[in-house]
């Protein structure tokens, strides 16, 4: 009876000092147990804002193998744990359900999307790889000695990593491609 | 182009020439509003504001659910008193018909209030706390006590049942009747509505006659012309009382006066007006012939049910156009520095 | 123990405490928490430093995972407002920080001898001149030359001098809730589902909310709305969970230049008169606080803001009042009419029976 | 600034709270000029004019450093007698080669104090390579870039005159340059009237000296110019005159519009750079080692080491497989002979000389300038492998592209087969981004990524392996690079992904040792060590990932050079010698950063020193002295051949030694200053998917421009997508003028259609006194159009594609687009559909006598029954 009567508000609001019920009587029973995800995550992870160059520091918080939140880093000299509106919506980035997690292939002359198996992808890439370098290969040109390909080509954006950047040069150009360029031109 | 009233933005000359005006960007002059031919009631008021958009939020109550629930809850409210000294005077007709109008207008507002709520099954969480600042929650624990009651006793009427039980819920619900009927005026004036707020001293007035036209008039209609004098007399009274703080709300406050005259809610409320001075009228002339009575009756009752609309949408006109925050706020602002007036101090810190 | 006796303030209008209107020291303790509860915490925003980048719209929106919404509120359909960069609209249930921008415009009073007059010039060189626009009154007795380094110098920090003949400003501001000392919202809601945290804030718990929408049109600024398909109000918490956490709400932590402060109220309230007076000692005579005062309407803001123009310009009510201030005397009406009905209708019962 | 780097902008706010003022010099009023303390709205294209004015006030009212202008820079260097300045060629430079566009730079060298070339180790071949550089087809390729970090090798030290006062002093040559570049010029060619004009002037210059620095901040508004190089250069010339290089709080700061865009430029997947802007080979100028490091070979400066680098780099790519034998495997490096880059590369696309494209991270049928014609492009590869996290457009032009309802493009035409290969995010993967200053920053990895979604490293690592794995065993000699190649990263987790870590530490590169090398000063040129991209050199010093350093920023001082590592060497400020006197003294208190501590022998100061250590300020070089050891200690531009900065650039620079104010190649405006109307040497693509508007044409009256906002990035794959942006900036608008408005009768709010000879794109109008009508002194009134480019028709906010609007021309020293500055014409209501769009388009080329621009099947050929109607108008 007493902790049925305790439960209702207009009990608490007679007996304790919030007659008005305005505050401390009000609570409900959720608020009791309010608890910020920043607590209860499994990690955090130290890293870095994906869209302009200013390179704010971000921590990621994780729970259960999901990011649950992303925000400023303190601890950066460079941004302070501040966020423009881009860099607030990254979680949304990383978590969006509109991102498409499974390879897609269209077909010469298709009209429609199909699936791939990613290995099967991988190898038929390798196969179009060697053959678009062969087709346009170059031991020379205008009488000077090139060893190269003409016949593929490369646009990269510019959040790649440059440990992405170093290998892609490095593979490339053994390959003989040269014609790789990147956001940074642009 | 003419500056705000207090010259906002002191030292700063915003241009604000005919390219600008023409393409409706950044400040809007009040007073136009849809349908042609409105009487302007202050002198072309200008303000500024955000784009035109609104400052306070309308309410998001749902038409005709609580207009229904003012009108019907203010019949039921009248009633159950008429019912209740009926009863005691020996009136047994007015007593029954009564008792049946003011049970069936508390369960239909209450209908009405839950069906309005965004969450219609939590609506037991209105007793959950008690809060005297709360119109609504004061609203509830008369509502659920006189809805309780008034219910009881009409159903127990219908029945037969318990005639002692009757009695003593006719004289709860009589008791939560009148505040019933004239909580609601709170209701709407304790809010941030210009034309509500403005009228907070009034509305209780207006919605008490009100109920007293409604409750006199429909009781009136069901009631032999002989038992219906108190009935009559209440309504006429009502009616009388209704009118004329009406006329007061809607010529005594400025600029927020404007939404009561105008558009949709001064179309409603002048029919309002001229059901509620026909009903009484006619109830004057020919309350005591049973075709009379009906027709007053009826009229008195749509007169209350209209004021309840004509005063429901002039709220909601009054938020929607940020002339009727801005307006009173400057001239508030305006006269408390001409006349150093005291009261609370300004929310802005130069 | 106090009981629910005092509160008949409510009723009687007999309110030495300030529990409906006026100051109050300590909101957080007549709210019924313990003398230890932590300090009332608030924002400042300064909106002459704000970029207007809505790093707040988002980071809130973000952590409090809000729908979105076109700028009237409506879900599931965007467009562009036409209102400058401004396409939220305003506070409502799915965006509980919202940007305003407005774009300013004065004309100016050039000394160009070279070029003649700017106005004139521009009147003669066709169709694409507004007729009448910058007219040379408007300049005149308010604006002496400003192209000159001093003028210049001791411009508007938000003005772009243009250096022709009209000078734009574009103001930008966040607003957010208000967190009212004496909270309108608060106060009217019949199940208690608004009440106050330790913290001083004001907050709906979503699990007690039952959509009377009652608070909606309580709140003298517009803030607290229904969210339509859920039934129930929503506006900002303050982030009331990160703060059980030690973190800053989630719009400050973002807010790249620190318009949006977060801090205890009364150190916020010293920057804020700091930085008016800086402001002021630099000639920016437009700069005011609002809603810091603690006398006023509502007994002071626990989100207070430095504007640089007046507040109707930013979709702010200039002398905002909460609606409960009057309420003892709106009681005293309804009791009064309630005992008129009673009355009327015993003494319709008196006299002769027909 | 506040527009695109808002939080980079915390501290223009905080030093603007301190008391700085904020000048923002932009066509468009922004969210960058509602907090500056001044706006100067300027014509767009005309930066070059205005910096040159003030360059000019500067000169004439003697408010240059004189003390840092005549011991830092080249200001007293002699130019030779053969050269002939734009001022009195109406506007060309001497040396201009009409056929080719291109400029032989011979004439615009020093006056030379020694013979040519006799400082390095191999005088005929660095004659020779000067001679090359001077090769059209080489200058092409790209040779602005091709010197590296540092500044081109310069063939022989010149005379010097140090009072400035002969008439071919570099001071004296730049002043005559720049003398007409008056206050009223400004006004006349800016827009800018004199006291707004002056206003700048004036705070620029007293608030720049021994005590004060001023800094420049720019972004893609000074680079995607058709004379875009030389904004920069005209900027650069007048901070250097003021003395705010390489001292605190100066500089000139390039605000990078990407997460690791500077890390994609210093270790490049560009056509024509190696990492550490080393030059690719170019096949008639570099054919054996000793060639490609001839112009270097023991120059004075840090490029004087250019061959361990190279080594180094080749040691790090093919390993043991690299010895000094076979020149260090430097013949397994393909060879470029002219332009290849990006807008080149769609051009030979669509005339099917390229099979397979890569698109990384990268959408460019939204965020390249002429968004039809690479999509034209793209339709004509047999191949496209596209990484990214949402289907971006590019991905999806063969079904759902503009053309497709022009009836240009259809499926069923569409050879091109299309891999969509899912990316792993930022958060998903661990790697550096290098910001815009220069800093490595590591991320660490928070979660996997979701499904077949892989980080790039696991792509190309991958790929890499498969194709070494089908080659293996080859006898083909073409197949030797990849066979040698040093491909044996470790890899862990399920997904075999390889380790960033160990990519990073060979980044850094290895000593003799096995050990992570201390930085590049290590390397040699045996092969002994290798390292793959040198100016990087120190980021795995000790063993240690210096990038994932996190010491908190409050913990540390104004600089924090624990946070992260920088290039070179950790240091923050480039050139941070020049923050003290010739004598290593600080300049003034106030100003300290590096400084001479005579006690300890060596260089000190709150950042790393950007000079050796121990090299006293009073170190004259030796005679036969290299590389660093030729540098003077007082010589701050440690990069360059002369240890100066250059105020005249005597080589280098393809389109002149000094800056020079051109209209851009679309403008409505003639050029006051010269009879030449635009940059002589601008580079042309011609075909009829890529018409120009002709300048002057009332066809096109109005001036466009494009840029970001701060609710979205770039082409919106990033921010379109994401709910939270989309709603903030919900469709495509264009921002005008309450003037053009009422002239064109534009509504607010309403739609408005834009025309170029490319296409008509149709967009939401905000009409916005931000937006201002520029009048020029001769009374013409130029408007300006603005536009947001960032979208396209997939995702939540959508909308036309601005760039669709954009033709394509390039600056010749970079190739870099023009789309800051174009031309169009605008008109209320909705945009024609369907083939009606292309009758539209043409019957305004028709009214500009442009060459049609009818395609055939998927943009291949024109339609000839078209080609050339009107086109005699």
């Amino acid at each position: 009876m007493k902790t049925w009567l305790d439960a209702w508000p207009v009990f608490r609001q007679l007996t304790g000092p919030d007659p008005l019920g305005r505050g401390a009587a009000a609570r409900s029973k959720a608020t009791e147990g309010v608890v910020s995800r920043t607590a209860t995550a499994d990690r955090v992870v130290q890293s870095v804002c994906p869209y302009c160059a200013v390179g704010c520091g971000q921590r990621i918080y994780v729970k259960d193998e999901q990011i649950v939140q992303i925000e400023g880093d303190p601890d950066s000299p460079i941004s302070r744990g501040r966020l423009c509106p881009k860099g607030s919506a990254s979680k949304s980035l990383v978590t969006s359900p509109t991102r498409v997690t499974k390879v897609r292939y269209r077909r010469p002359y298709g009209t429609e999307w199909e699936d791939l198996d990613l290995d099967t992808a991988m190898h038929m890439i390798a196969d179009r790889v060697l053959e678009a370098r062969r087709k346009g290969w170059q031991d020379e040109n205008d009488g000077k000695r090139v060893n190269r390909t003409m016949g593929l080509a490369s646009l990269g954006g510019a959040t790649l990593d440059n440990e992405e950047n170093y290998l892609m040069k490095k593979l490339y150009s053994a390959m003989g491609a040269i014609q790789i360029e990147n956001q940074a031109r642009i | 182009m003419t500056e705000g009233l207090t010259a906002p933005g002191a030292g700063w000359r915003r241009a604000d020439g005919p390219a600008a005006e023409a393409r409706g960007k950044r400040r809007r002059r009040g007073g136009r509003r849809g349908g042609g031919g409105e009487v302007a009631m202050v002198d072309d008021a200008t303000f500024t504001s955000y784009y035109g958009r609104p400052i306070v939020k309308p309410p998001v109550w749902k038409s005709p659910d609580v207009p229904l629930y003012l009108f019907l809850g203010g019949m039921a409210g009248s009633s159950s008193i008429l019912a209740a000294v009926a009863d005691v005077t020996g009136r047994p007709t007015l007593t029954r018909v009564s008792r049946y109008t003011a049970g069936g207008g508390a369960l239909a507002s209450v209908v009405f209030l839950i069906h309005d709520l965004g969450r219609p099954e939590r609506f037991l969480h209105m007793l959950r706390v008690f809060k005297p600042t709360s119109p609504l929650s004061v609203g509830s624990y008369i509502l659920a006590p006189f809805s309780g009651a008034a219910a009881a006793t009409a159903a127990v009427e219908l029945l037969g049942w318990f005639p002692r039980l009757k009695r003593f819920g006719g004289v709860v619900s009589a008791l939560f009747g009148g505040p019933l009927a004239t909580y609601t005026g709170v209701l709407l004036a304790n809010t941030a509505v210009p034309s509500w707020h403005a009228a907070h001293d009034q509305l209780p007035y207006v919605f008490g006659g009100s109920a007293m036209a409604a409750g006199g008039g429909v009781t009136m209609v069901f009631t032999p012309v002989a038992e219906a004098a108190p009935s009559r007399r209440t309504a006429v009274a009502g009616a009388a009382i209704e009118l004329a703080v009406m006329h007061r709300v809607e010529h005594d406050h400025g600029i927020v006066s404007e939404p009561y005259l105008e558009g949709r809610p001064g179309a409603l409320l002048r029919a309002a007006k001229a059901c509620t001075a026909a009903g009484a009228a006619l109830t004057v002339v020919a309350g005591r012939r049973r075709a009379g009575a009906v027709v007053a009756g009826v009229l008195l009752a749509a007169g209350s049910l209209l004021t309840r609309f004509g005063v429901f949408e002039a709220g909601l006109v009054s938020a929607k156009d940020p002339k009727y925050t801005v307006v009173p706020q400057r001239e508030r602002l305006a006269a408390k520095e001409a006349a150093k007036l005291d009261g609370h101090a300004s929310t802005i810190t130069r | 123990m106090t009981t629910i006796s005092s509160a008949s303030a409510a009723f009687t209008g007999n309110d030495p405490e300030n529990r409906l209107f006026g100051p109050v020291p300590d909101v957080t303790g007549q709210s019924g928490y313990e003398t230890d509860h932590p300090a009332r915490v608030g924002f400042f925003t300064d909106t002459s430093v704000c970029i207007g980048c809505k790093a707040c719209e988002v980071a809130c929106k973000e952590w409090n995972t809000l729908p979105m919404d076109d700028s009237h509120g409506v879900r599931d359909v965007i467009g562009l407002s036409g209102m400058s960069y401004d396409n939220t609209g305003q506070l409502g249930a799915n965006s509980w920080r919202h940007v305003a921008f407005i774009e300013q415009s004065r004309a100016v009073d050039l000394p160009m001898p070279t070029f003649g007059r700017p106005g004139d010039d521009r009147r003669g060189s066709g169709p694409s001149v507004a007729e009448g626009e910058n007219d040379g009154s408007l300049a005149a007795g308010q604006q002496s030359s400003v192209l000159n380094a001093e003028a210049l110098s001791e411009f508007d920090p938000q003005t772009g001098q243009s250096g022709t003949d009209k000078q734009i400003r574009w103001l930008m501001s966040s607003d957010v809730c208000k967190h009212c000392t004496h909270a309108g919202c608060l106060d009217v809601c019949p199940t208690g589902a608004l009440f106050r945290t330790e913290f001083g804030t004001v907050v709906v718990q979503g699990d007690i909310c039952n959509g009377c929408g009652y608070c909606v049109p309580a709140c003298p600024y517009g803030v607290i709305d229904q969210r339509k398909d859920d039934g129930r109000v929503f506006k900002c918490t303050m982030c009331y969970d990160r703060l059980t956490d030690g973190l800053q709400p989630a719009c400050a932590t973002a807010c790249p230049t620190q318009s949006i402060q977060f801090g205890n109220l009364d150190e916020l309230q010293a920057r804020a008169d700091a930085r008016l007076a800086t402001l002021k000692s630099q000639g920016v005579e437009t700069a005011r606080l609002y809603g810091r005062d603690e006398d006023d309407g509502v007994g002071g803001a626990g989100a207070f803001f430095l504007l640089l123009d007046e507040p109707e310009v930013y979709g702010l009510p200039p002398d905002p009042v909460v609606t409960t201030r009057d309420l003892p005397s709106m009681w005293r009406a309804a009791a009064a009419g309630a005992a008129m009905i009673a009355g009327v209708v015993i003494s319709s019962f008196l006299g002769r029976r027909p | 600034m506040a527009e695109c780097h808002p939080v980079g902008f915390q501290w223009v706010s905080e030093a603007k709270a301190r008391g700085a003022k904020i000048i923002h010099v932009d066509p468009r009023f922004t969210r960058t000029s509602a907090i500056a303390d001044l706006h100067v709205p300027l014509r767009m294209g005309t930066d070059i004019a205005f910096l040159g004015g003030l360059i000019r006030y500067v000169l004439e009212n003697d408010l240059y450093f004189k003390e840092y202008v005549v011991a830092y820079t080249n200001a007293a260097a002699l130019v030779s007698e053969e050269f002939a300045d734009a001022e009195d060629l109406g506007g060309l430079f001497s040396g201009f080669d009409p056929e080719n566009n291109t400029y032989d730079e011979s004439t615009w060298q020093y006056e030379p104090e020694e013979p040519p070339h006799s400082g390095s180790d191999d005088p005929a071949g660095a004659a020779e390579q000067d001679e090359l550089e001077d090769h059209p087809e080489i200058r092409k390729t790209d040779k602005a870039q091709a010197a590296g970090s540092g500044g081109p090798p310069i063939a022989a030290k010149p005379k010097r005159d140090e009072t400035l006062q002969h008439p071919r002093t570099v001071f004296q040559v730049l002043k005559r340059h720049f003398a007409r570049y008056t206050p009223e010029m400004v006004a006349e060619v800016c827009g800018v009237e004199p006291e707004a004009f002056l206003q700048v002037a004036r705070w620029v210059t007293e608030n720049s000296g021994r005590d004060r620095t001023t800094a420049w901040v720019y972004s893609v508004g000074w680079t995607q110019h058709s004379v875009g190089a030389q904004y920069i250069r005209t900027c650069s010339i007048l901070q250097t005159l003021l003395g705010n290089i390489g001292r605190p709080g100066g500089g000139i700061l390039a605000l990078r519009g990407h997460a690791s865009i500077q890390g994609s430029t210093d270790v490049p997947t560009l056509y024509n750079l190696l990492p550490g802007y080393l030059p690719m080979p170019h096949a008639k100028q570099h054919e054996s080692l000793d060639d490609y490091c001839a112009d270097a070979a023991g120059k004075a400066g840090f490029w004087g080491n250019k061959r361990a680098y190279m080594v180094s780099l080749l040691k790090a790519w093919w390993g043991d497989a690299a010895t000094a034998e076979n020149d260090y495997a430097f013949d397994h490096m393909p060879r470029i002979d002219g332009d290849h880059s990006s807008y080149q590369q769609i051009k030979d696309m669509i005339e099917g000389k390229i099979s397979g494209y890569f698109l990384v991270g990268e959408n460019p049928t939204v965020g390249h300038p002429n968004g039809r014609m690479n999509r034209f492009g793209l339709a004509n590869l047999d191949w496209l492998v596209v990484r990214d996290l949402q289907l971006i457009e590019s991905a999806t032009f063969w079904n759902e592209s503009p053309e497709i309802e022009t009836g240009e493009l259809a499926p069923e035409t569409i050879a091109t087969e299309v891999f969509f290969m899912p990316a792993a995010s930022h958060a998903e993967k661990e790697g550096t981004f290098t910001q815009t200053q220069r800093l490595l920053q590591w991320r660490h990895k928070a979660v996997d990524p979701p499904g077949d979604a892989k980080s790039d490293l696991w792509f190309f690592f991958h790929l890499g392996r498969i194709l070494r794995e089908r080659l293996a065993g080859s006898t083909d000699p073409r197949d030797r690079p990849l066979l040698d190649l040093t491909w044996d990263y470790p890899v862990h987790g399920p997904d075999q992904e390889p380790s960033a870590e160990d990519v990073l530490r060979e980044i850094n590169g290895v000593g003799p040792d096995g050990r992570a090398v201390s930085g590049y000063l290590e390397l040699k040129d045996d092969g002994s060590t290798s390292c793959g991209c040198w100016i990087y050199s120190g980021v795995y010093a000790d063993e240690v990932n210096q990038s994932a350093r996190r010491r908190p920023g409050r913990e540390q001082g104004q600089v924090a050079s624990e946070w992260g590592w920088a290039w070179p060497y950790n240091r923050r400020v480039l050139y941070n010698r020049a923050s003290a006197d010739p004598d290593g003294k600080p300049w003034s208190e106030r100003k300290k950063y590096v400084w001479w501590d005579e006690e300890a022998g060596r260089w000190t100061g709150v950042d790393t020193p950007d000079f050796e250590a121990t090299k006293r300020p009073d170190y004259v070089p030796p005679e036969g002295a290299r590389a660093q050891d030729a540098i003077g200690g007082s010589d701050p531009f440690i990069m360059q051949g002369d240890g100066k900065a250059w105020l005249y650039a005597p080589a280098g620079v393809v389109d002149g030694p000094l800056p020079t104010h051109y209209e851009p190649a679309e403008s409505v405006v003639e050029n006051a200053l010269y009879k030449q109307q635009a940059n002589p040497t601008i580079e042309h693509i011609n075909g009829p998917w890529n018409r120009e508007n002709p300048s002057l044409s009332p066809v096109f009256p109005f001036q466009v421009t494009t840029y970001r906002l701060t609710e979205h990035h770039t082409a919106g794959g990033m921010s379109r997508t994401l709910p939270y942006l989309s709603e903030l900036q919900p469709e495509f608008f264009v921002e005008v003028s309450p003037e053009l408005a009422a002239l064109r009768g534009l509504v607010n709010g309403e739609f408005a259609t834009l025309v170029s000879t490319r296409t008509a794109i149709e967009a939401k109008v905000l009409v916005t006194e931000r937006m201002r009508p520029i009048r020029l002194r001769s009374g013409q009134v130029v408007h300006q159009i603005g536009m947001p480019y960032h979208w396209s028709y997939s995702g939540i906010s959508t909308g036309d594609s601005a760039n669709d609007l954009l033709g394509i021309v390039l600056d010749p020293n970079t190739h870099i687009q023009e789309d800051k500055v174009s031309t169009a014409d605008i008109r209320p209501g909705r945009r024609p559909r369907g083939p009606e769009l292309l009758e539209f388009v043409e019957g305004y080329r028709r009214r500009a006598g442009v060459e049609s621009g009818r395609v055939g099947v998927n943009g291949r050929e024109p339609v000839a029954a078209e080609a050339g109607e009107g086109s005699q108008q």
